[in-house]
């Protein structure tokens, strides 16, 4: 039974700097492949709805716009994403991906609308692994993510 | 005379809603009724609303600071439904995180403990060197909390040499504190004086009322699942369990520092004999219809879940038992005849998870008669009938 | 012109004015220092360094909404917070600091001043006792109760171990002590005993860490002040602070040899040993956890009041062999 | 303790009370028995077993009759004793006399299934709110909750 046990730690501390950081002011650099904020790569999404089917939230909604040049809208509901990258894993494109996470999380908003991303586009084609390299035809995307 | 404390629903002890009304004679404690159920979500009627996928990070959302414990228990259950073999280096991976998490839910709790306890100094010190287990979660799973490493037939993300090396060199450091706080908790006199001979469960209490985890082995019940039913690579790490016998809070923070230490060693061990292999094998979307009991040593106690399959994408019943749960009779128990200043401590000592527990009430109803006359007798009458005055004119607030 | 010396004496310098603006200087002292031991950063964008952070929980306090419990006596549940600013500023007043030269004292020094600002010391308790007690929620009768119950467990030896050094020095006028103890530092020493008894008891007498059980927020959440808020709340923050300040300049005044030199010297001693003081308070507040009221009651019983015994008897030694 | 002594021991302690006893995969064993003689299994595992633990208690609403799983656990293996009660006649004896930290549990199954545990030393209800309206339970198969469309305050829609 010691008095003051803590008494030297603290004494030593009273010159170092501090270890809390000043966070609005100083920020914290994020690690490499910290799980953000998912968002789509338009040119190689080929509209199977695996992301839509597998995420846990329901954050992600793919609605057709027309069958004739098969054209379809893809939202992500922002507010309601768990950030848990199910959707990168299930979505099936190789070799990249069209579903991608970035390292966004400071996404706080007054208004829930402000969280929704849209994309319009037409469904890619999914080359078969031919030995050429399959162009990927340009596909013309309307609008860019928010 | 007895005056009726009602703390929480909403109380800065509580960092969940959960209802403690006191029954209390002076300073000492007589009777306790805890209600609970104020955030309860139903999480096993929505489990049996989507897939084995979805539900794996449902699960994880059980508790903020064990969750990885919910995952893995749900994920090896339903390998066992799928007939899956995750290969051996996705089990270490797992065993790494779960030790990980028990390393950063112990040292949090011990700061909770020293905030309950007023010693705010162990309370910022402690928590200061639990960063360190957390960017090491973070840089691992890519998250500080929900680490959603697990999936189904193994785990989602490699680590590669210079992670093993981060982990391998910031465990000294780690040891070097826990010994440190291990000291200054057995020997600031202030802090001792809180912690010992508060919230005593014999061990014929313990038994009787299934106590689980540090509260159960800090009254002699050597009882960890981790021994009795090893599950990914508990078979093979050299560990033992961590055992008290003073069957009060002091015990409990024995018990769990001795379990961070025991949690480095078996870091150790895993990082130094992992294997190369792949993580995860692919997994089927259905199961057959089977059922499967799935047990694991949460850092406060024993998780357990039954999960029925019924050949659908959908579980057919998930049945969850939170390790606070199971401490809660225990926690009545322990509550009689201690002092108003106690009951954060003692209720902190099971570190309870409410909202992984959302399932428990229970009233002890030992109505002792008795009328004890202090000196203050008088001035505490006063106040008893300025209460019941109070609580007739407003009964809707407080249903007593 | 005596007025006027006067009215200013009472107002600006020593007096209201000064009190409250030290008073939330050497609050801020108190937490920049002791975030600084616990290794944080500690209040810093208020004004230069977090200078003004009390100042802005102040004002922040005074334009919240003021809310009176239907139960509670209305009438003094207002008037508690102003009553307890009142006597501690009027204690601040009695601090040796102020008459500089003892041939012609202002009209605050007075043989037995040590034992009215003693009595004013300990009427603030008095205050918290009522303040929770008339608001009539659970917490704060508890709290209230509490605070007796410890007024019981750190007043006895707070009293002896502040008047030991005045009995060595044969007197009762505070700046009659400091001058003896100018004259003859040595005798510091022996009185080092008392001084730290007299820590600890302003320790309990403030409510801080070891002893702030009254209104320890994770057991009965406000305590004694559970019901207060908005410019009640302010007063009662500010009394608290000017209240740390008085016992501190109390303490350095009768163990660290009062504040010798005329106008500015005696000022720049005056905020070197009261921060002194208030230093050892963090210190002490760092250092140790809440204990429990019964716990408080046995140790000053068991061993504050044994030492402040021991240490009234090592001065009246001194005095009958050495002196 | 091997699983296989622990089952021999089992079926020699229950005699014909063990209906049928399944040993799925390694340490779990499962042992169905008539609700009526719930009590004297539990008291005979308890006592000659040591299974004193119980972990929890599952109830499972099987298309027309509810199961009950009791799941207990010891050092050497986790040991499950199932009953089937008709819906119709939702009764079971509660077993807190032998293992007094089965209250909570059997609280539970009674909010949820509106299965009635006779004899319960404490019947309020466990979970559910005071002003829950009576008769629907909710782990029932048959008690449906649509969630309410999301709507979303500010904005364009």
């Amino acid at each position: 039974m010691k008095i003051a046990a803590f008494l030297p730690e603290l004494l030593r501390h009273i010159i170092r700097k501090p270890a809390t950081v000043d966070y609005p002011f100083k920020k914290l650099k994020v690690p490499k492949d910290f799980r953000g904020t998912p968002f789509l790569h338009p040119e190689l999404c080929i509209a199977c709805r695996a992301c839509e089917r597998d995420c846990p939230a329901e954050a992600i909604e793919i609605t057709a716009i027309s069958d004739v040049e098969k054209t379809f809208k893809m939202v992500i509901h922002n507010d309601r994403c768990v950030h848990c990258a199910q959707c990168v894993d299930s979505c099936p494109t190789t070799p990249k991906k069209a579903m991608d996470m970035d390292a966004a999380f400071e996404i706080a908003d007054f208004d829930r609308h402000n969280l929704k991303a849209e994309w319009v586009y037409v469904r890619a084609v999914q080359k078969p692994k031919a030995p050429a390299a399959p162009a990927a035809p340009a596909a013309p995307n309307t609008e860019a993510p928010a | 005379m007895k005056v009726t404390i009602p703390i929480g629903p909403q109380h800065p002890a509580l960092k969940e809603p959960i209802s403690l009304r006191m029954t209390v004679d002076g300073e000492v404690i007589k009777d306790a009724d805890l209600r609970l159920g104020y955030n309860h979500r139903g999480l096993e009627k929505l489990a049996e609303q989507k897939t084995w996928v979805q539900n794996i990070y449902l699960t994880e959302r059980i508790c903020g600071i064990c969750s990885h414990s919910h995952t893995t228990c749900f994920v090896q259950g339903v390998e066992k439904l799928m007939e899956l073999d995750p290969p051996k280096r996705g089990l270490y991976i797992r065993t790494l995180v779960a030790e990980l998490e028990r390393v950063h839910s112990h040292l949090l709790w011990l700061g909770v403990a020293g905030h309950e306890a007023g010693f705010d100094s162990f309370f910022m010190y402690t928590w200061r060197d639990r960063e360190v287990v957390m960017d090491l979660l973070e840089i691992i799973s890519g998250n500080r909390v929900h680490y959603a490493i697990n999936t189904l037939g193994g785990v989602r993300r490699d680590i590669d040499e210079a992670q093993r090396a981060k982990i391998l060199g910031s465990l000294d450091t780690l040891k070097k504190r826990t010994e440190y706080y291990l000291m200054i908790g057995a020997n600031e006199p202030s802090f001792v004086a809180r912690l010992s001979r508060v919230g005593y469960l014999s061990k014929e209490d313990a038994i009787a009322l299934c106590a689980v985890g540090p509260t159960a082995r800090a009254s002699g019940i050597t009882q960890d699942v981790r021994k009795d039913d090893p599950y990914a690579v508990y078979g093979e790490t050299p560990f033992e369990v961590a055992t008290a016998d003073s069957c009060d809070v002091l015990g409990r923070t024995v018990v769990r520092v001795k379990e961070l230490l025991q949690s480095y060693n078996i870091i150790e061990f895993l990082m130094k004999n992992l294997p190369n292999g792949p993580i995860s094998v692919k997994a089927p979307r259905r199961a057959k219809p089977n059922e499967v009991v799935s047990r694991y040593e949460a850092p406060r106690g024993e998780n357990i879940h039954y999960i029925r399959s019924n050949g659908t994408d959908k579980p057919e019943r998930l049945k969850v038992r939170a390790p606070t749960l199971g401490n809660y009779a225990a926690t009545i128990k322990m509550l009689k005849n201690g002092f108003i200043a106690d009951i954060p401590l003692i209720f902190a000592a099971i570190d309870p998870c409410i909202c992984c527990a959302e399932r428990a009430v229970k009233v002890v109803d030992a109505r002792s008669g008795e009328e004890r006359t202090l000196r203050f007798s008088e001035l505490r009458r006063m106040a008893g009938r300025r209460f019941e005055k109070v609580s007739q004119k407003r009964n809707a607030v407080w249903p007593f | 012109m005596a007025v006027l010396r006067t009215f200013l004496y009472l107002l600006v310098y020593p007096g209201v004015v000064f009190l409250f603006v030290y008073s939330t200087f050497a609050e801020w002292f108190d937490r920049k220092v002791y975030a600084r031991l616990q290794n944080r950063m500690g209040p810093t964008h208020t004004g230069r360094w977090g200078l003004l952070q009390p100042i802005a929980d102040f004002v922040k306090l005074m334009s919240k909404e003021d809310i009176v419990p239907e139960r509670a006596d209305k009438r003094l549940f207002t008037l508690l917070p102003i009553f307890g600013l009142a006597i501690v500023s009027t204690a601040g007043l009695l601090l040796p600091v102020w008459n500089f030269d003892l041939a012609a004292p202002g009209f605050t020094s007075f043989p037995g001043d040590i034992v009215v600002l003693l009595y004013l010391l300990s009427l603030p308790t008095l205050i918290f006792f009522l303040a929770g007690w008339s608001s009539t929620s659970f917490f704060s009768t508890i709290g209230a109760t509490r605070v007796l119950t410890m007024l019981f467990g750190y007043e006895v030896p707070l009293f002896l171990s502040v008047l030991s050094p005045a009995l060595l020095a044969g007197s009762w006028r505070l700046a009659e002590i400091a001058r003896f103890y100018q004259q003859k530092p040595l005798l510091i020493l022996p009185t080092l005993l008392g001084f730290v008894i007299a820590l600890i008891a302003v320790q309990a007498k403030l409510e801080r860490t070891p002893f702030d059980i009254p209104h320890a927020e994770t057991e009965v959440v406000g305590g004694t002040f559970t019901e207060y808020s908005g410019k009640k709340l302010a007063f009662f923050r500010l009394m608290t602070d000017v209240e740390m300040v008085v016992s501190a300049g109390l303490l350095a005044a009768v163990f660290l040899g009062g504040f010798p030199g005329g106008a500015l010297i005696g000022f720049v001693q005056f905020v070197a040993k009261t921060l002194f003081v208030i230093f050892l308070l963090s210190l002490m507040r760092a250092v140790t956890s809440r204990i429990r009221v019964d716990q408080v009651v046995s140790f000053a019983w068991r061993c504050l009041a044994p030492l402040a015994v021991l240490q009234l008897l090592i001065v009246i030694l001194i005095k009958g062999f050495l002196l | 303790m091997t699983d296989s002594e622990i089952i021999e021991k089992a079926k020699a302690l229950l005699g014909g009370r063990a209906l049928e006893v399944a040993n799925p995969t390694l340490r779990r064993i499962f042992i169905t028995v008539a609700p009526g003689d719930l009590a004297a299994a539990v008291t005979a595992l308890r006592d000659h077993l040591g299974f004193f633990y119980l972990a929890t208690i599952s109830g499972v609403d099987d298309k027309d009759d509810y199961e009950i799983l009791y799941h207990f656990g010891n050092k050497d293996a986790c040991l499950n004793v199932r009953t089937r009660i008709p819906k119709a006649a939702p009764r079971i004896a509660s077993i807190t006399p032998v293992i007094p930290g089965a209250i909570l549990y059997e609280r539970e199954l009674q909010d949820m299934f509106g299965i009635i545990v006779e004899n319960i030393p404490d019947p309020r209800p466990l979970v559910l709110p005071e002003d829950w309206p009576a008769g629907n339970f909710p782990l029932r198969k048959d008690w449906k909750f649509e969630r309410p469309v999301e709507k979303i305050p500010g904005g364009k829609a």
